[in-house]
């Protein structure tokens, strides 16, 4: 038995890592995004921006001279065929870096896989908080933030721009990140105010076309604030059946995902309603480190697919802004060879890196810190959909939970001052 | 006459040389004889004319048991798990089972799509204790006692589906040959006699359910062991439609189809989704088509078909005869 | 709470109607052609894409907005007679002859390939066209305000389909010789009725009767991929439960499901996707051939 | 004679308005041929459908070796020793005329070892023997669909033997049997049945078969008896005539 793993690894090994020592003619990097599905709606934006950067780095001649070479995978084919393809991509083709993935769900399945395969692995979209905070991973890293700082920086948002409300209702989608998002919201919301209600928790089903129902209970009720945390499609439809029925104007509305429906939902959306990114990711970002770059990249983005870059192709920047820093790290660290997959993930420790915006720290716990942008929506001439005004952008360290806390804990004992911390800046509006 | 036996034994030589030719590819294979054995549980049902829409149910309820005694026990041994997974199918599946065999064909289908789909829903909802849709992980377990790296463990578990498959696969071929399978083809073509000889219709059906519950449930716990995540998609109404699918791709005459089948579709369905990834889909429902249309006695039918034409014998698989 | 359970009620009731719209088809086409239809979400699905395109279209070509409503039933009809004809004549007929559970893989094929299909011809980003919903304004019962489209209009052509469709199959010869060839094929045929025409009008009104449920759902909802597949599983549940090829029963058991999905969101919101599948089992068990289906026996 | 094997009291059902069974009183005695004629309709298929559990009478018992049957399931009667065969022969289209019989012996030995192969059983030479017996050896290996329906008729017979039952019930055993071979057939029947020591009750339109093979006649009309007894006295009554055989 013994001898048959023996021989086996050792012909598996000739297939994978040992001899990446000398510079490969191209640099492979696994991707697994939806491209069929509901979530294609962030999975495509997101391929499209890689392949967009991608094109960039190998026009400048790839990384340390290595060509980039993508390999998508669809997270939307089911987790067996995606676990197979991601064993395939990162053996058979050697894959120097995965970013997987969309889905919180298949972060889950991967990032065990992944520490198995000691194959560098990037989760470069999902929004699990639990996963670094139950475990420790070597290979697995996440730049960007997670679901805490995204729900914090909506609440301290809410409260600071809403002090006097009294009842929320919350209609979330009903899955993983509808349930854990609401579980951080509401705990964080009754440490900050106490004696806020909680008049109504709706899960529709993911993917209902309906939500008659549940906006009848919610013109019923008259909610002060009105939450969902859902996204794309349901997203839409959920507004507009508001707006359809003047649930808009009765109560106020945060949507900590809305950036990603603005341009589609074009007039539907009223003035005044509270909406998030996840993250800093903003295509009129006021305060992105090098608004040069940012703004060249929005127009060629805009130029490619017609519309203007939502949140994925952020994310999807700042992965890759990641792989590309910690190539050069790893590369100087070993002293101009090329770099071993575990070279590769020592490199990454710590990284400082620069996506479109503003720059992202990994920390020890492999967590990027990453600022948080939320904003009122507010019609202008310039744009035939709603765009974000008095912006607000959280600082990472104030809003994340700290290292080897668990954000449940944590949210509990938030300060009551958080709100209006002085770490807090303000933006108008700027065409 | 030779090649009869030589050229099953080959195929069957290659595939466990998988792990020393395309070391990448263990875990598809796995996978890929884990649902062949869902899919040979489809098979036992056709034998009698039923269809069921509904054997996700099983191969998700086994799967989730699995998950949830291998987090009992932080970590558990396979063979514990192995117990466990085929225990929750044979269970689901009498308790399921009693009602389902009081109905025929298209209320047989419907019936077990309905009790999946309330599975599935359950799973969905039930966020807290199930995960809802990011599913539950399943702590790797050890081998015979010894915690193991993924490398060794993915090795053995596919020696381990390997030679469980094909027990089953003998297993169920002499069952079909046993008085109760014979019953069991006859309830398709005569119910009213198989009472008039004194046996029940429902009973003979009954045992059928459950043996390939046990199928599907097996299935699902390799699955979950392989897989190390669980989650409710894996008993999604379109799953029971891609084991039946899988059936008539490989031929529902025969026990060795469903392996055939499934390998066949994981391969192309790979391959599609890696080298087309838009319209992966579209491919398989295409190639579905053609062998729908042109084979419908699937690709063990072909084969059964080139060998009768070189060795102009019948072959004892049963598989000469059309599909359910 | 009295007044809630009316709200209740009429919420049920309009998605009763779009249900019911798909589920009819569905029952129309078992009945006939003894095919379960997979690809019927397909048909909802490329309905309600193929409505909102043509609504965008004339918004953009400035036309007057009120042609939105013909629109919407010109893009099903246009949708069910190309694809639906398309498909009987190209595939179904081929396999009418074999298995039943190969028919039915055939358009399961068919639902996988229209899958692809949509997202290639509409791509992944969520479509919405809303001029139908909004041109009709809201009203007010008590203080909740709903859309006079889905509060009338959906309910008010829910009810014209099935008076319509009944009217057809009694009245016309084209129905009536669907109806004969429903109730005994061997008998319909032996009379000489070209059961070929038959299936495929059949089976075209069936798909129409998709789309329009899509094309009429299209203005109250965003189009996602993947909107037909469970539209599938839950028009197969109202059809079981009615009872297979009952076009009445489908009817009352769209309300039924509607009503009871509804009431769930006020009583129990964890219910509400189980709702329809509990309804199907209890009513399968007590009554297999389903609430309004007819029981056989065979002659010995 | 001794107490009866089958008998039956104030039997009752009826389709919608058509009283198929209207208050039959019969017994059947150990070991004799009742033969059972009536023009179509008058119930008789009906009374052997009720006598096997097939329908459920509205009212009436039905006792065998005096156990009541009425209410026990189809097998169940079956397994107590009633077998019968059907006016359409119910056959496995797909199984052999051998794996048919095999079956039935199967079912009788109660064998259902996952272990044993169907074909293998200990009881396959005693049911190539009953084939035999009719004269089927050859079609033996033939699956019946390819059978034409006189053969399978016969067959049907045989399943139902091939059960050991101590009363057999027949649905016109003989239609669908040439005219010319029907004589050869009840012979062998009726061999077979004396050797087996098998109660019968056949229902049968052909007077001459009748008049040869049975040992009483029950006469059938609207769903009563009109008249029961041997050949020459059921023969002789003037009603019968004119009812029944239409002379």
């Amino acid at each position: 038995m013994r001898n048959l793993f023996a021989a086996t690894a050792a012909l598996a090994l000739l297939a994978t890592p040992a001899l990446a020592q000398q510079k490969p003619k191209e640099i492979v990097l696994g991707i697994t995004t939806y491209l069929s599905g509901p979530a294609s709606v962030f999975g495509v934006p997101g391929r499209d921006a890689a392949d967009l950067l991608i094109e960039e780095i190998n026009a400048k001649g790839g990384i340390q001279g290595v060509p980039v070479r993508a390999v998508y995978i669809d997270e939307g084919a089911g987790t067996e065929n995606l676990l197979a393809e991601y064993r395939r991509v990162s053996q058979s083709e050697n894959a120097a870096f995965t970013l997987a993935a969309i889905s919180s769900g298949n972060c889950n399945a991967l990032v065990p896989v992944a520490e198995d395969l000691k194959q560098p692995n990037i989760m470069w979209d999902c929004g699990t908080q639990q996963i670094f905070e139950e475990k420790r991973y070597k290979y697995s890293f996440r730049t960007q933030a997670n679901a805490t700082p995204e729900m914090l920086a909506a609440l301290l948002y809410l409260v600071q721009a809403k002090p006097d409300f009294k009842t929320i209702a919350v209609v979330n989608q009903d899955y993983a990140w509808g349930r854990d998002s609401w579980n951080i919201f509401s705990t964080a919301l009754k440490a900050l105010k106490p004696d806020v209600r909680v008049v109504a928790e709706m899960f529709p089903k993911f993917g209902a076309p309906d939500y008659s129902t549940e906006i009848t209970r919610l013109s019923a009720l008259r909610p002060d604030v009105i939450l969902s945390t859902s996204w794309g499609g349901d997203l839409d439809t959920f507004v507009r059946q508001a707006a359809a029925r003047g649930l808009l104007k009765q109560s106020t509305f945060v949507l900590p995902l809305a950036e990603s429906s603005l341009q589609r939902l074009g007039d539907t959306l009223p003035e005044g309603v509270i909406v998030g990114a996840r993250g800093d990711h903003w295509f009129l970002h006021p305060a992105a480190e090098d608004p040069a770059r940012h703004k060249a990249f929005v127009e060629k983005y805009k130029a490619k697919t017609g519309s203007y870059p939502i949140y994925p192709v952020y994310h999807m920047a700042q992965a890759m802004a990641a792989m590309q820093a910690g190539f050069e790290k790893a590369v100087k660290a070993a002293g101009g060879n090329w770099p071993t997959k575990d070279q590769l993930a020592e490199a990454m420790k710590g990284l400082e890196f620069r996506g479109l915006t503003r720059t992202v720290r990994l920390r020890e716990d492999n967590q990027g810190l990453e600022d948080q942008l939320i904003g009122t929506t507010v019609r202008v001439k310039e744009y035939p959909f709603a765009v974000l005004d008095n912006m607000k952008l959280y600082p990472a360290d104030l809003v994340t939970t700290p290292v080897g806390q668990k954000s449940e804990e944590w949210v509990k004992t938030l300060d009551k001052g958080m709100p209006t911390s002085p770490k807090i800046q303000t933006f108008a509006f700027k065409p | 006459m030779a090649a009869r036996v030589l050229i099953p034994a080959v195929l069957l030589a290659v595939l466990a040389a998988v792990p020393f030719t395309a070391p990448a590819s263990v875990l598809l294979f796995t996978l890929a004889l884990a649902k062949g054995l869902a899919v040979l549980g489809i098979v036992v049902l056709l034998r009698a004319g039923q269809v069921s829409f509904g054997h996700a149910l099983y191969f998700g309820a086994s799967a989730y048991a699995v998950a949830f005694a291998a987090r009992a026990m932080q970590g558990g041994s396979v063979s514990l798990l192995l117990l466990a997974g085929v225990a929750a199918a044979v269970v689901t599946g009498i308790v399921v089972g009693l009602f389902v065999v009081r109905y025929r064909y298209i209320f047989f289908g419907m019936l077990n799509l309905a009790f999946s789909m309330v599975l599935y829903s359950v799973l969905e909802k039930f966020f807290f204790i199930t995960g809802g849709s990011d599913g539950l992980r399943v702590p790797r377990p050890t081998l015979f006692g010894m915690a193991v790296e993924r490398f060794e463990y993915e090795t053995t578990l596919f020696y381990l589906t390997l030679a469980l498959v094909v027990l089953c696969a003998w297993l169920v071929y002499r069952y079909f040959q046993s008085p109760l399978g014979e019953a069991l083809r006859a309830l398709k073509s005569n119910e009213t006699r198989l009472e008039y000889i004194g046996l029940s219709a429902r009973g003979v059906l009954l045992v059928a359910y459950v043996i390939s519950a046990a199928l599907a449930g097996l299935g699902g716990t390799l699955l979950a062991l392989v897989q190390g995540h669980v989650t409710p998609e894996l008993s999604y109404w379109v799953r029971s439609g891609e084991f039946v699918f899988i059936a008539i791709l490989g031929g529902a005459g025969s026990v060795v189809g469903p392996f055939v089948g499934a390998i066949v579709y994981e391969l192309v369905r790979a391959y599609a989704s890696a080298f087309a990834a838009d319209v992966w889909q579209m491919i398989l429902g295409g190639f579905l088509l053609v062998i729908i249309l042109f084979a419908s006695r699937g690709l063990v039918g072909m084969y059964q078909d080139v060998e009768e034409r070189l060795f102009s014998r019948r072959v004892v698989t049963g598989g000469r005869r059309r599909p359910v | 709470m009295t007044e809630l359970l009316l709200l209740a009620v009429l919420d049920g009731l309009a998605y009763a109607a779009l249900v019911f719209m798909v589920a009819v088809g569905l029952t129309l086409i078992f009945g006939v052609l003894r095919v379960l239809n997979v690809a019927h979400g397909s048909f909802y699905a490329i309905g309600a894409y193929t409505a909102t395109s043509l609504v965008i279209g004339l918004g953009a070509a400035g036309w007057s907005p009120y042609l939105a409503y013909p629109a919407l039933i010109i893009s099903a009809v246009l949708v069910g007679a190309l694809l639906g004809g398309l498909i009987e004549t190209v595939l179904l007929r081929r396999v009418y002859v074999k298995e039943e559970v190969l028919t039915l893989l055939v358009t399961f094929a068919v639902f996988m390939i229209l899958e692809d299909v949509q997202r290639l011809v509409w791509g992944v980003s969520p479509m919405f066209a809303d001029a139908p919903l909004s041109l009709l304004g809201t009203l007010a019962v008590g203080q909740v305000y709903y859309t006079a489209y889905q509060l009338l209009l959906l309910p008010a052509a829910a009810v014209v389909v099935l008076v319509a469709l009944r009217w057809f199959l009694r009245s016309t010869l084209q129905g009536r010789l669907i109806v004969a060839v429903a109730h005994d094929r061997e008998a319909a045929m032996a009379m000489g009725i070209n059961a070929k025409r038959v299936y495929m009008t059949t089976f075209m009104i069936g798909a129409t009767l998709a789309a329009l449920g899509g094309a009429l759902a299209s203005p109250t909802t965003s189009l996602t991929p993947g909107i037909g597949t469970d539209m599938i599983v839950l028009s197969f549940a109202v059809v079981a439960t009615a009872g297979l090829g009952q076009v009445e029963g489908a009817a009352v058991t769209a309300v039924l499901l509607g009503l009871g999905r509804s009431f769930a969101v006020y009583l129990y919101p964890e219910m509400q996707v189980l709702m329809p599948y509990l309804i199907m089992v209890v009513v399968l068990l007590f009554r297999p051939q389903g609430l309004f289906g007819v029981a056989e026996m065979r002659k010995v | 004679m001794t107490q009866p094997l089958l008998s039956v009291r104030d039997l009752h059902i009826h389709f919608g308005g058509i009283r198929a069974a209207d208050g039959i009183d019969l017994d059947v005695f150990d070991g004799e041929t009742l033969a059972i004629i009536g023009p179509n309709g008058a119930g008789k298929t009906t009374f052997i459908n009720l006598c096997t559990g097939y329908l459920k009478p509205k009212g009436g018992r039905v006792l065998f070796d005096g156990r009541p049957i009425v209410g026990m399931a189809p097998r169940r009667i079956t397994r107590s020793g009633i077998a019968r065969s059907f006016q359409i022969p119910q056959l496995f289209m797909e199984h052999t005329a051998l794996e048919n019989l095999m079956l039935a012996a199967a079912s009788r030995e109660k064998t259902r070892w996952p272990w044993l192969r169907l074909g293998a059983l200990p009881q396959r030479d005693e049911m190539l023997d009953l084939l035999d017996l009719f004269g089927l050896v050859s079609v033996a290996d033939k699956p019946i669909r390819e059978l034409p329906e006189g053969v399978r008729k016969l067959i049907d017979i045989a399943v139902a033997l091939a059960l050991k039952p101590r009363l057999l019930l027949m649905d016109e055993p003989t239609s669908g049997v040439s005219s010319a071979e029907k004589v050869g057939v009840m012979d062998t029947l009726a061999r077979a049945l004396a050797a087996r020591r098998v109660t019968s009750v056949f229902v049968e339109h052909d007077m001459e078969i009748v008049e040869r093979y049975a040992g009483r006649i029950a006469v059938w009309s609207a769903g009563k008896i009109m008249a029961l007894g041997p050949p020459k006295e059921v023969f002789a009554n003037p009603d019968v005539l004119r009812n029944v055989t239409g002379v």
